[in-house]
Order: structure tokens, then C-alpha cells, then sequence
């Protein structure tokens, strides 16, 4: 095998240059989910705040930055790279593909989002974290003393390049690499979904670059695009955020409506009811996300006109949001539906998210929304859908997908007191919080006074936060117990219906020995209830082409991240800023420039170490 | 569209329907550039003469853009030609953030 | 057939960059990366439309542009263009001499555009229209020299598939690398189209 | 559903609307709630349904028809969202145009108090962490409190000397963020309809003391109103009386520079004409002689990040000061 020198390389190097997405998978959820627990004590400190009126626990400043560090983390070190866990695990191995496009470039965009997410945390070490909330709005953060928001800016920045990446090479991958018979429509949900989040990161994350530039270029280089003295305007950067934010929220939503389609239909065991509007709905909703970022500036002062507009706009999403919901629920009408901790969490997410749902368009009426904005109405709304629907989810996909990632399998009777502790406490903490929100407290106030009668329902919310907490270490330890027992399970462990079950456990590093035939949707199934034993095979065993590993991903992260730190402190600290801005910029060149240089053609898994490794499958 | 396998040889009479095939794209490509040319300088001569309201000539120079931008996509980078689906889609769905983009940022900021 | 293989005029596919599964995902993910680029630069054309006449301390647009420059930096961009399609065409007929002649043009022209460019920025900056002057002055710099420093990518690109495959044939694998770098180069033009009318023309008249 | 009326404190609560863009608001959010409500009651009936009756039951492992779709339903369950949401969306535009202000409301609203100048006009401008309120016509500036005629349209131009805020009056309408710079200035019209106090808050993130930047908002009968402006009016700047000249003398020293009292001094702070009178101090602490001696030499701690210096008193100063302040009274 040519790819023995690979062998004897240690563990770690293995990881570090790793270009194979299982691992890549791997990496983001083990990154991915350190930030959620980092974003989550965050929560926590902003709850233990506000337990009752007048605390003195987080105030001021310090309160702004726990929060904006809160809402940053969540979105873009947390929540983002789960996602791209599940795409990188799952996509390839549903379409019937061995890799993805660009296995370099998946390596490359991991790592930045890892040195941008470092980055950003860093500045809790160096001064200060960034303080003018996740949107960051101008000129509050031009103003902004400290480095805080640089770190932010160039933080963000960094890993925001490593998601572009990451949404070309799944599209790429989607459109070119299914296996013969994978038409469109007889892809997985969670792929489409996945088509369709890749392509809205696509074309929302330029406009958010080129946003993070115009701050860095305002904050560092004494630009003037924000400054109203010098013929700026902020409302620029606030329809710049949102262009992007809007179809942000989408895009983290889409993944999670593909793993709760995956999820219900296989332990209804049934296929998905309503296939082919299922598809639409997901892909109307990511072209209608494109149209209504302007919901969130209903007070800034567009004028009526505008805001009805986009008021009318943003309610049309509950269409094919509510095909949706109704779609699930008539999956399971009918199904032998058995509540593993994975359907469980899918199944606590349909009536979560259509309250979180439900109250977005509440929002949506534009004038009624000069009340709700800014309120913990609006707070209340967007954990519904994000932790409600989001991250129940990904908690589903992840007891779902767990076996396939891992090989074992999570305790079910931990999971299902990591899923009611979860979710009880979800409910008891914003359930509480659209009550404030209508009785006057706006968000992003570290304290409120005893006579306006917020103290009770914020107690109960912060209990409610304790819970969630609870359920998360109790995931935490399943993890562990899991890990600890080691159980291998089968390769197929929940009777699925797609091809990702289709192959033994562990996954073998080139997915399928033989690239399986399609013959329809839920494809597995298909050949199951055809009584065979596995898929049919679409080409002889031949050899397999695989990418070589590379160190130059995690390298030129670690350029860029350097040259990061340099620009933050380029007004500050002189030379040795200078320096790291030219040398970091350096090395990432230089590394794209090896990656140009160096031929790079792979190498080939030979047909007779195949046969030896997998005896008995005939050829 | 061609898989790994076919490439492996192309046969001498494809050759030279491609080699005619070509030369018409040169002569395609000889044109739109002339064109090109011809409209730069009519863009910069409606503004630099007075003869056009500032208004028109705006609006002129405008389409005189998209008419380039259309050279471009379709005659240079063959948008248009077979294998080209996913890209128009790209580029379109791009085109179509873009004009939401540059109009708000004009429109929408007082 | 391997693809680091130089290709000969026998078994010269119809489309060297797509003949390969590589080449065809290079193609379409870089098609697909132009799609988010135009994003990119219609934010950066927003931006400079909504602040174009917030001129601050600054000049007015209309006292400091020079037509004249940038109409000769416009006329070397399109025949830049030019060269590169041409290149193109030598490598679908597996010409590599004329292939890497037509793009060296390329190459020259692109710096020679660069060289006006720094040219006119310096003229503006002793007019007092700086980065810093005004809202005017930072969208200007910033959507300009956004487009300049993807000409300043696209030079040393092709300067480095020069040089590195001087004395090399075509091949499956490095065929789809010149024919990336010239649809790259048509995307640069294409914006330079937008700047000089948006910015230029229309700056020239308020 | 009612239940939600009279929930909260009632000068700060959505719910208990007490002006007329405040009321139009509580209809629209009632509405929208009763839609809401609908929908998610055929869900949860839905829902709950399939959840007891779909559940795996031991020993059948049959495995159920694979059923691909149902037109009848999909198109049921895409039409009657659509009907909910134009019931939704029609209100909402309309409610929309007549919360702005155009040349056409000012008209009506003109018509309808047979006054002939039109609605008044009150310039807001937010400041980190306090709010100026200008009566342009009337020729008088307050800060952080704002007074109104009860039963009155006034117009509202809203600008910011800083960073961006929002001015919320919760019980009164909704609320309008204020803009850097003259070119982003809002507009919004108030009309309360009951007299009382109410609460005021800023409800976009604007720094440090966000939280802390509350106004008041005192809703008077017209005659009160009218009478409150002239004597405004004729406040002037002039010798306080002789117990509190020492007072005088060191704010004249020390805090002229930035608080304007009458006709005379700066206003990077607040204006304090006619503080004495204010329910709070700094918007925030109640209004005794004790708090105005801590704010004077502590805003730091008690506003993190504002713009007043700490001062360092001793504490026959901050008497003198403090005895001063709340002279400052309008005049009779
Ligand atoms: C995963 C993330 C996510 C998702 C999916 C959504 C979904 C929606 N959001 Fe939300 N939203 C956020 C995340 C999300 N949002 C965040 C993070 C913010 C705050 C950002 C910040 O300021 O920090 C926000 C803020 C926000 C605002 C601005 C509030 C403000 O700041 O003033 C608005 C206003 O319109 C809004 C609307 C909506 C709507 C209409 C939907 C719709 O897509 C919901 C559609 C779903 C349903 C409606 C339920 C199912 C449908 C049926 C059962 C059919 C029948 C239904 C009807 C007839 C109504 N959202
Ligand atoms: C993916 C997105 C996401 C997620 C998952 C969450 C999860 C939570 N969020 Fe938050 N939130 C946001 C996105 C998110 N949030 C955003 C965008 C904002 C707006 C920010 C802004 O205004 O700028 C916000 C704002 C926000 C506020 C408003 C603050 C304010 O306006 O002043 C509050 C208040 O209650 C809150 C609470 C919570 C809570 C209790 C959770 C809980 O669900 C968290 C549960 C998780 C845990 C409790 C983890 C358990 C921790 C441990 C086990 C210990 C960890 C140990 C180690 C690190 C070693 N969030
Ligand atoms: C550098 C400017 C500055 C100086 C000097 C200054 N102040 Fe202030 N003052 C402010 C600002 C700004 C505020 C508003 C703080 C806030 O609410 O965010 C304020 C608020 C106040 C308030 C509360 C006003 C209200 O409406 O409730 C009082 C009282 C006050 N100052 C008294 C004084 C006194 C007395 C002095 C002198 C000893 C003084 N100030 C000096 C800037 C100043
Ligand atoms: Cu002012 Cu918040
Ligand atoms: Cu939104």
C-alpha cells in the first residue's frame, strides 16, 4: 500500500494532516462541541446575572462581553461547525460517494474555523473579549475601546473563509460525486438540506467578509465608512450584518429539518411522507431567506413602505415551513414509531420549533414588532428555534449518527435523562422569557430594577438554565460511559433506510469497497425490502484513488491566524505587529504556493490489498 | 460528459471538426472584442461629451455595462455552452443577491 | 491514463480540464466560488454607491478623476482579456508554446494595469482625496483596491503556473489550473467593467 | 388570553397600552397571538395524536405502508396558512402606514384637534446614557424627562450624538431607534391617552450602561403642560438664594462646563433646569439629597462608562452641591 508511510507517523500528526472527512467530521464536533460548552457556561454566567433585580455579579462591560462572546460562540464556533460535523460525516457516505471534491480544502477550512474560533477566544486572555453584541453594530463597535472587537472582527473573519470553503466543496461534492443512480430526487433529506445550507453559506458569507473588512478597515486603518462625522453611515453595516444574518439563521436551521427528516422516517420506519415537497419547501426557504433580512431593522427606520415589504415577505417562510412540520407529523401518522433518545429529541423538536416558529411571525408584523424588538421577546423567539429547534436537533443527529461516527453506541437510558432534563429546562428558561419581553425588559441589560416586577419569571428562566445545564453533563458523561464500555456495534444498528448504514462499522477510510448502484429513494431500504443483503454493486473492485494527507492545511491556518493577531495589534504594538502581519501572511502564501508547486496525485488502494482486507465479497 | 475513461483518445476526425469548431469560436472571440472596445469608448464619449442629459447617460453607460458583462460571461468563459448548468446557476443566483445587495445599499440607507 | 502525463496531440481530450473528475469539481467549484465573489463585490459596490458622494474633507469625485488613464488601463484590460481567451484556445489544441506566449502577454498587461493603477493612486493622494478624507475616499480605495489586489492575485497565479510548468507539457492535471486562472481573469475584467462605469463615468458626471 | 392584559408593571408593560400607537399595537399583537394560538393548536391536537396512537406497541413488528404523499393534504395544509397569514398581513400593512409619519397624517391629525399649526415637535437626542428632550418652538431643552399633553399627537424627531439607541415608551408606542447623524433622523408621532408617569427605557445595545439609560415620561393636562413650558421658559440663569451661593459657586467652577442650567452653561450633559423637580437622578436612583451626593462623586460606579467624571469632594462640598441642585426648580 503506498500509503504506508503514513503508518508509522504518529497519532496526532494522523489528525493534524488528516484530509479524510470522517476524521475532518470528527474534528469539527470535538471543536464544535468544546465552544457549545464554552457558550454554554456563558449562558450560565448570563443567567446567574440576572437571577434576580440589581445583582452585581457581571456588570457593565463585562456583561457586554460575556454576552456578545455568548451569542458569537453559539452561532459560529458552536452551532456552524456541528453542522459541517454532520455534513462532512454523513454527505459523502449518503450519496454513495469515497470523498468529498476537495479533501484539501476541507482539511484547510477546518482549520481555519479552528484558528479563527482560538483567535477569537484569545482576547478573553489579551485585554478584553469583544463587548457590542454578535452584530457588532456601528459605530458602537468602531467606538469600542480595547481590542475586543478586533479580535472579533479578525476572529471571525478567519473562520468565516474556512465555512466558505466548506459550502463550495459540499456543493461541488453534491453535484459531482453522487453514485450512478443518486439523482436529485432521490437524494437523502439531510443531503438536500445540506445542497441547500452550503448554498446559502455560498452567497451570504461574502457580504459578511466584505462587512468584517469595512470594521477592520474603520477600526484599524481610520476608515470612514461608519463615522457620521466624516460622511459614513452606520445603517450600511446593519443591511450588510443582516444580508448575511438572516440567511445565516436558515442556514443553521436547514441541517437540523434533514436530520429530523432522517430521523422520524427511519424509526417510523417509514419513507418520508410528502418526499418531493419536502424538497421544495427546503429549497423555497433558502431562496426566500435571501429576501427578508430586513425584518430585523423594523425600528431602524426604513419607512412603511419597506417594512411591509419585508414584513409580508418573512411571513411567506411559514409555508413551506409549516409543509414541513406537517410532512413529519404525517410521516409518523401511521408508523411503528419507536422513541429512541434520537427520535426522541427529533420528536421534541416538531412542537418546540413550531412555537419558536410562531412567534417569528409574530415578529414578522412589522409594527407589532416596535414593541417586541430588542425585548427578550425576541430573546425568547430565537432560542425557541435555535436551542428548540436547532440543537435538539443536532443532539438527535448525534445520538442518531453516533454508531456510524464512532462505531458505538450512546447509553439510551442516559440519553433519555439527558433528553428530559434538556428539555424541561429549555421550556422553564425562555417559555418565561416572552412574558418579560411584553412587560417592558429589552435585551442586552445586565440589570433591572426591583420595582418593574422582572425578578420572578428571570428566577424561574435561570432555573430552567440549571437544567439545561444538568442534561448536558449528564450527555458529557455518556460520552464517557460509552467510550469507557467500547461496545462495537454493527454497521447498521437502527435498521436504516439510506446508504450510509450501508457499509460495515468501522467505516472503511475509502467508504464503499464498491461504488453501490441507486435504485431509488431510501436506497437501502429498497434493496432490504427486496431481500438482499446489502447494496448492489455499481462497478467491479478495482483500485481506489485517495488523496494524500497534508501538514499545509494546518499550517497555513496558523499563518493567517498569526497574521490575525498581528493586525489587532498593528496600532499598538509597532513592529513586532508588523512583523507577525508580514510573516503570518507569509506562510500562508508560502504554503499555497508549496500546494501549487508540489504535484499532488494521490495514490491508489490496490485491488489485491482490498480482496485481502475484505475476504468473502467476491469481486 | 466525458468520464475518465474517454479521454483516453480523440479520433482524427473529431480533430478536425474541432479544429473548425475552434476557429469559428476565435472569430466569435475576435468580434465581441472589437465590441467591446467600441463600447468602452462610446461609454466614455457619452459622458465626456456634453450632448447627453447626465441622466441618459448614466442609464446609457449602464446597459453598455451589462451588454460587456453578457461578452464576457457568454462569449469568453462560455456560460452558455453545454456542462454550463450548475455554473449559470451559480452565477446567476449570485447576479440575483447582487442587484438585492447594491439596491438596498443605495435605496434603503436615506 | 495518469494524469501527470503529458498529453499528445493522439489522446488529447476535447476538454483537458474536465476530462478528469478533479479537473471537472476544479471547474465547477470555481465557477461556483465566482457566483459568491459577485456577492462580494456587489457589497463592496453598495457600499461605495450609498457613501459616493459623502465626500468629507475630501475632493469632490468629479475635480480628481482622469478619464484618461483610466481608459487606457480599461482598453489593456480588455485585450488582457483578450490574450487570455486566446491562450485558452492554444490549449484546447494542445499549442503549449502559443498557450504560454498568449498568457506571458497576459501577465504583462496585468502589470502594466497595476502600474496605472498605483499611478492614479498616488495622483489622488497628493489631491488630497486619501483613504482617510471622507466616506468617498475610504469606499473608493477600498472597492478599487479590492479589484487591484485580485489583479495582483491573478499576476502572481499565473506567474507561478508559468514558471513551474515551464518545460512541461500539458497534462490532465495542470490543464485545469490555466484554464481556472483565465476564467479567473475574465471575472477580474468583468468587475473592472462595473468600476470603470459606476465609479469613473459616473462619478465623472455626480 | 385576556390573562396576559395587566400583566407587568404598568408604567413600563406592552400590555397595558395606554397611548394611542400603544393601543393600535396591542390589537395587532392580540391578533396575531389569536392566529398564533390556532396554529398551534391543530398541531399539538395533531401531534398528540399520532405521538399515542403511532407509538411501537411489543410484538408487532409489521412494517407499515410506505406511504409517498397525500395532495389533498399538502394542498390543505398550504392554503389554509396562507389564508391565516393575509388575515395577518393586511392589518399589519395598515397598521404599518398609520404609525408613520407622513405629510398625510400630520394633516389629519391637524384636522382633528382643529389646531392649525399641526402637531408639536419634540427633538430627542440620545446621548450614552441619557436623553435630551428639545420643544424646538417652545424654545426649551430638558433631559431625562419628557413631558407631554395628554390627549395630543406630538411629532417626534429622533437623532443620537453618539452611537445608536432606541427610544421605547412601552405603554405609550412602539419604539424607533435614534441614528448618528442628521441624515439617518427618525421620525414618530406619541399620543397618550391617560395622564400619569410612565417608563422609558433604551432598548438598543449602546455601551457599558445600557441598561441603566431610563427615562421618565410625564404625561400632564394640557393646561399643566402649557403651564410647565412657560415656566421653563422663564428660568433663567440667576443669583440662587443666599444659602446655597456656595453651592453655586462650585457648580459654576466645576460643572457649567457641561450641564446647562437656564440660559447659561454646556451640554455634554443633561440640562438640569428644573432637576429639583425630577423623580430620578441619572434616570436611575431615586431623587434625595443622599443619591445626589453619590452621583456627584461616583457616576463611574453607578453608570459604568459615562461621561461625567468622578469628583472628589469632601463631604461640605456635596452638601453645598447637593443643596443647590435642588434649588433648581422652575420658575413660578
Ligand atoms: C435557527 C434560527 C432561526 C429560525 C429558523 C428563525 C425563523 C424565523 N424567524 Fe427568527 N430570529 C433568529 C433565528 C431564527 N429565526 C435569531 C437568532 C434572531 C435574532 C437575531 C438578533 O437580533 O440577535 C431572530 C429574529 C427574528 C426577527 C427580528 C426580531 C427583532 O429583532 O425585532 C424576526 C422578525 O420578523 C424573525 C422572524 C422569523 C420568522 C418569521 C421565522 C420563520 O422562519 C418561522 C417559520 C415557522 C413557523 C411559522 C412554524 C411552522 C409553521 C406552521 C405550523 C404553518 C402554519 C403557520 C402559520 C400560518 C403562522 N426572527
Ligand atoms: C446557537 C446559538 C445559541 C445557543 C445554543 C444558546 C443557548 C443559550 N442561551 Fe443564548 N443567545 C444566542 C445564541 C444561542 N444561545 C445569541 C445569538 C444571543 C444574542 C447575543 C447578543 O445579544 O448579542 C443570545 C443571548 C442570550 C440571552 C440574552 C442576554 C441578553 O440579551 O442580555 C440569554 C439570557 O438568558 C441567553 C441564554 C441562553 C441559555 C441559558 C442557553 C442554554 O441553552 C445553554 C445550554 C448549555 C449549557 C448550560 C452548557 C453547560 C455547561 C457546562 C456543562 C459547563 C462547561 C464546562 C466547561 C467549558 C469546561 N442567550
Ligand atoms: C465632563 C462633563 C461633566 C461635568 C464636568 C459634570 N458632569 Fe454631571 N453629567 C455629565 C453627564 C454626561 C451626565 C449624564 C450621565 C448619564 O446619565 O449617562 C451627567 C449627569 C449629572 C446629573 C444627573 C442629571 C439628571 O438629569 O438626572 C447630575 C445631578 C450632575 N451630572 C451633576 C453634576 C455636578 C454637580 C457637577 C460638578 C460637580 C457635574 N455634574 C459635572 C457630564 C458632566
Ligand atoms: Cu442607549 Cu442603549
Ligand atoms: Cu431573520
Amino acid at each position: 500500500m503506498s500509503n504506508a508511510h503514513a503508518a508509522n507517523k504518529s497519532v496526532l500528526w494522523d489528525w493534524l494532516t488528516t484530509v479524510d472527512h470522517k476524521k475532518i467530521g470528527i474534528l469539527y464536533l470535538i471543536s464544535g462541541g468544546f465552544f457549545f460548552l464554552v457558550g454554554g457556561l456563558e449562558a450560565l454566567l448570563i443567567r446567574i446575572q440576572l437571577m434576580g433585580p440589581e445583582m452585581t455579579f457581571l456588570t457593565g462591560d463585562l456583561y457586554n462581553q460575556v454576552l456578545t462572546m455568548h451569542g458569537t460562540t453559539m452561532i459560529f464556533l458552536a452551532a456552524m461547525p456541528i453542522i459541517f460535523a454532520f455534513m462532512n460525516a454523513v454527505v459523502p457516505l449518503q450519496i454513495g460517494a469515497r470523498d468529498v471534491a476537495f479533501p484539501f480544502l476541507n482539511s484547510l477550512g477546518f482549520w481555519l474555523f479552528f484558528f479563527g474560533g482560538v483567535l477569537l477566544n484569545l482576547s478573553w486572555f489579551l485585554g478584553g473579549a469583544p463587548d457590542a453584541g454578535w452584530t457588532a453594530y456601528a459605530p458602537l463597535s468602531t467606538q469600542s475601546s480595547g481590542h475586543g472587537v478586533d479580535f472579533y472582527v479578525l476572529g471571525l473573519q478567519i473562520s468565516g473563509a474556512g465555512t466558505l470553503m466548506g459550502g463550495i466543496n459540499f456543493l461541488v461534492t453534491i453535484i459531482n460525486m453522487r453514485a450512478p443512480g443518486m439523482t436529485f430526487m432521490r437524494m437523502p433529506l439531510f443531503t438536500w438540506t445540506a445542497f441547500v445550507t452550503s448554498g446559502l453559506i455560498l452567497f451570504a458569507f461574502p457580504a459578511l467578509t466584505i462587512g468584517f473588512f469595512l470594521l477592520m478597515f474603520d477600526r484599524i486603518f481610520e476608515a470612514n465608512f461608519f463615522d457620521a462625522n466624516m460622511g459614513g453611515n452606520a445603517i450600511i453595516w446593519e443591511h450588510i450584518f443582516w444580508i448575511f444574518g438572516h440567511p445565516e439563521v436558515y442556514i443553521l436551521i436547514l441541517p437540523a429539518f434533514g436530520i429530523i427528516s432522517e430521523v422520524v422516517a427511519t424509526f417510523a420506519k417509514k419513507r418520508l411522507f410528502g418526499y418531493s415537497a419536502m424538497v421544495f419547501a427546503t429549497v423555497l426557504i433558502g431562496f426566500l431567506g435571501f429576501m427578508v433580512w430586513a425584518h430585523h431593522m423594523f425600528t431602524v427606520g426604513l419607512g412603511p413602505v419597506a417594512n411591509s415589504i419585508f414584513a409580508v415577505a418573512t411571513m411567506a417562510i411559514a409555508i413551506p415551513t409549516g409543509v414541513k412540520i406537517f410532512n413529519w407529523i404525517f410521516t409518523m401518522w401511521g408508523g411503528r414509531n419507536r422513541f429512541t433518545t434520537a427520535n426522541l429529541f427529533s420528536v421534541g423538536f416538531i412542537p418546540t420549533f413550531v412555537m419558536g416558529g410562531v412567534t417569528g411571525v409574530m415578529l414578522a408584523a412589522a409594527p407589532a414588532d416596535y414593541q417586541y424588538h430588542d425585548s427578550y421577546f425576541v430573546v425568547a423567539h430565537f432560542h425557541y428555534v435555535i436551542v428548540g429547534g436547532l440543537i435538539l436537533g443536532l443532539f438527535s443527529g448525534l445520538y442518531y449518527w453516533y454508531p456510524r461516527m464512532f462505531g458505538v453506541m450512546l447509553n439510551e437510558t442516559l440519553g433519555k435523562w439527558n433528553f428530559w432534563t434538556f428539555f424541561i429546562g429549555f421550556h422553564l428558561t425562555f417559555f418565561p422569557q416572552h412574558f418579560l419581553g411584553l412587560m417592558g425588559m429589552p435585551r442586552r441589560y445586565f440589570t433591572y430594577p426591583e420595582e418593574f416586577q422582572l425578578g420572578s419569571l428571570n428566577f424561574i428562566s435561570t432555573i430552567g438554565a440549571i437544567g439545561m445545564t444538568v442534561g448536558t453533563i449528564i450527555f458529557v458523561i455518556n460520552i464517557i460511559v460509552t467510550h469507557a464500555k467500547g461496545e462495537k456495534v454493527s454497521g447498521d444498528p437502527w435498521d436504516g433506510r439510506t446508504l450510509e448504514w450501508a457499509m460495515p462499522n468501522p467505516t472503511p477510510h475509502y467508504n464503499f469497497l464498491q461504488t453501490p448502484l441507486v435504485r431509488g429513494l431510501d436506497a437501502l431500504w429498497i434493496e432490504k425490502m427486496a431481500g438482499n443483503k446489502g447494496m448492489t454493486p455499481a462497478e467491479p473492485i478495482g483500485d481506489i484513488h485517495m488523496p494524500n494527507n497534508s501538514i499545509l492545511p494546518f499550517v497555513m491556518s496558523l499563518g493567517f491566524f498569526i497574521a490575525g493577531l498581528g493586525f489587532i495589534y498593528i496600532n499598538t504594538a509597532g513592529l513586532p505587529a508588523l512583523i507577525a502581519v508580514i510573516g503570518g501572511i507569509g506562510i500562508g502564501l508560502v504554503c499555497m504556493f508549496l500546494r501549487s508547486w508540489i504535484d499532488d496525485h494521490g495514490y491508489h488502494i490496490h485491488k489485491e490489498d482490498l480482496l485481502k482486507e475484505n475476504k468473502g465479497v467476491d469481486a | 460528459m466525458a468520464s475518465h475513461e474517454e479521454t483516453k483518445s480523440v479520433h482524427h476526425h473529431t480533430s478536425l471538426q474541432k479544429k473548425i469548431k475552434l476557429k469559428q469560436e476565435r472569430r466569435q472571440h475576435n468580434v465581441s472584442f472589437v465590441m467591446m472596445i467600441l463600447l468602452t469608448i462610446v461609454a466614455f464619449a457619452a459622458i465626456a461629451s456634453d450632448a447627453v442629459s447626465n441622466q441618459v447617460a448614466i442609464l446609457f453607460i449602464l446597459v453598455l455595462a451589462a451588454v460587456q458583462v453578457f461578452f464576457q460571461l457568454y462569449v469568453w468563459m462560455h456560460l452558455g455552452h453545454k456542462g454550463h448548468e450548475f455554473p449559470m446557476w451559480g452565477i446567476a443566483s449570485g447576479l440575483l443577491i447582487a442587484v438585492i445587495t447594491v439596491g438596498t445599499l443605495m435605496g434603503l440607507i436615506w | 491514463m495518469d494524469v501527470g502525463q503529458r498529453l499528445t496531440d493522439q489522446n488529447f481530450p476535447e476538454s483537458p480540464e474536465k476530462a478528469t473528475l478533479e479537473g471537472k469539481n476544479k471547474f465547477l467549484g470555481f465557477w461556483l466560488f465566482l457566483g459568491g465573489e459577485t456577492v462580494l463585490f456587489a457589497t463592496l459596490f453598495g457600499t461605495y454607491l450609498g457613501l459616493r458622494n459623502s465626500f468629507g474633507k475630501g475632493p469632490e469625485a468629479s475635480e480628481i478623476f482622469q478619464l484618461p488613464i483610466v481608459f487606457i488601463a480599461t482598453m489593456i484590460l480588455l485585450t488582457s482579456s483578450l490574450t487570455s481567451v486566446y491562450a485558452v484556445l492554444a490549449l484546447k489544441e494542445n499549442r503549449v508554446k502559443a498557450m504560454r506566449g498568449w498568457f506571458f502577454v497576459t501577465l504583462l498587461l496585468g502589470v502594466a494595469f497595476l502600474g496605472l493603477e498605483i499611478y492614479e493612486f498616488v495622483h489622488y493622494v497628493h489631491e488630497g482625496h486619501t483613504f482617510t478624507s471622507g466616506a468617498f475616499g475610504s469606499a473608493f480605495y477600498t472597492l478599487v483596491g479590492f479589484h487591484g489586489g485580485h489583479v495582483l492575485f491573478g499576476v502572481l497565479w499565473i506567474a507561478a503556473l508559468l514558471v513551474r510548468n515551464s518545460g512541461r507539457g500539458l497534462t490532465l492535471y495542470n490543464s485545469p489550473k490555466y484554464y481556472l486562472f483565465a476564467l479567473y481573469w475574465h471575472f477580474v475584467d468583468v468587475v473592472w467593467v462595473f468600476i470603470f462605469t459606476v465609479v469613473y463615468l459616473m462619478g465623472k458626471v455626480g | 388570553m385576556l390573562g396576559l392584559m395587566g400583566c407587568g408593571n404598568p408604567q413600563l408593560s406592552a400590555l397595558q397600552p395606554q397611548g394611542k400607537g400603544a393601543s393600535a399595537l396591542f390589537d395587532l399583537m392580540i391578533l396575531s397571538l389569536a392566529i398564533m394560538v390556532v396554529v398551534l393548536v391543530v398541531v399539538f391536537i395533531l401531534f398528540g395524536y399520532v405521538l399515542v396512537k403511532f407509538r411501537e406497541r411489543k410484538g408487532d413488528d409489521t412494517i407499515p405502508e410506505q406511504v409517498e404523499g397525500n395532495h389533498m393534504l399538502e394542498v390543505l395544509w398550504t392554503a389554509i396558512p396562507i389564508v391565516l397569514l393575509l388575515v395577518l398581513a393586511v392589518p399589519t400593512v395598515m397598521t404599518t402606514f398609520d404609525l408613520a409619519v407622513s405629510e398625510k397624517s400630520a394633516e389629519e391629525s391637524k384636522d382633528a384637534s382643529g389646531d392649525k399649526e399641526g402637531p408639536m415637535t419634540i427633538n430627542v437626542t440620545a446621548h450614552q446614557y441619557w436623553w435630551e428632550f428639545e420643544y424646538p418652538d417652545q424654545g426649551v431643552i430638558t433631559s431625562q424627562e419628557l413631558y407631554l399633553p395628554v390627549d395630543e399627537r406630538v411629532n417626534v424627531n429622533l437623532s443620537s450624538a453618539d452611537v445608536i439607541h432606541s427610544f421605547w415608551i412601552p405603554t405609550i408606542s412602539g419604539k424607533m431607534d435614534t441614528n448618528p447623524g442628521d441624515k439617518l433622523e427618525n421620525k414618530m408621532w406619541l399620543h397618550p391617552e391617560k395622564v400619569g408617569t410612565f417608563q422609558g427605557a433604551c432598548a438598543e445595545l449602546c455601551g457599558d450602561s445600557h441598561a441603566l439609560m431610563y427615562f421618565k415620561v410625564k404625561v400632564l393636562e394640557k393646561e399643566e403642560f402649557d403651564a410647565w413650558i412657560e415656566s421653563m421658559k422663564n428660568t433663567k440663569y440667576d443669583d440662587a438664594p443666599s444659602q446655597v451661593a456656595e453651592g453655586q459657586k462650585i457648580f459654576e467652577n466645576n460643572c457649567l462646563s457641561c450641564h446647562a442650567v437656564g440660559d447659561k452653561g454646556g451640554n455634554v450633559g443633561p440640562a438640569l433646569t428644573g432637576f429639583a423637580d425630577n423623580e430620578k437622578v441619572a434616570g436611575i436612583l431615586e431623587h434625595n439629597k443622599d443619591n445626589i451626593k453619590d452621583w456627584i462623586n461616583n457616576p463611574q460606579d453607578i453608570k459604568p462608562g459615562n461621561n461625567m467624571p468622578d469628583f472628589n469632594f469632601n463631604e461640605q462640598q456635596l452638601d453645598a452641591l447637593a443643596d443647590y441642585l435642588l434649588e433648581l426648580k422652575t420658575a413660578e
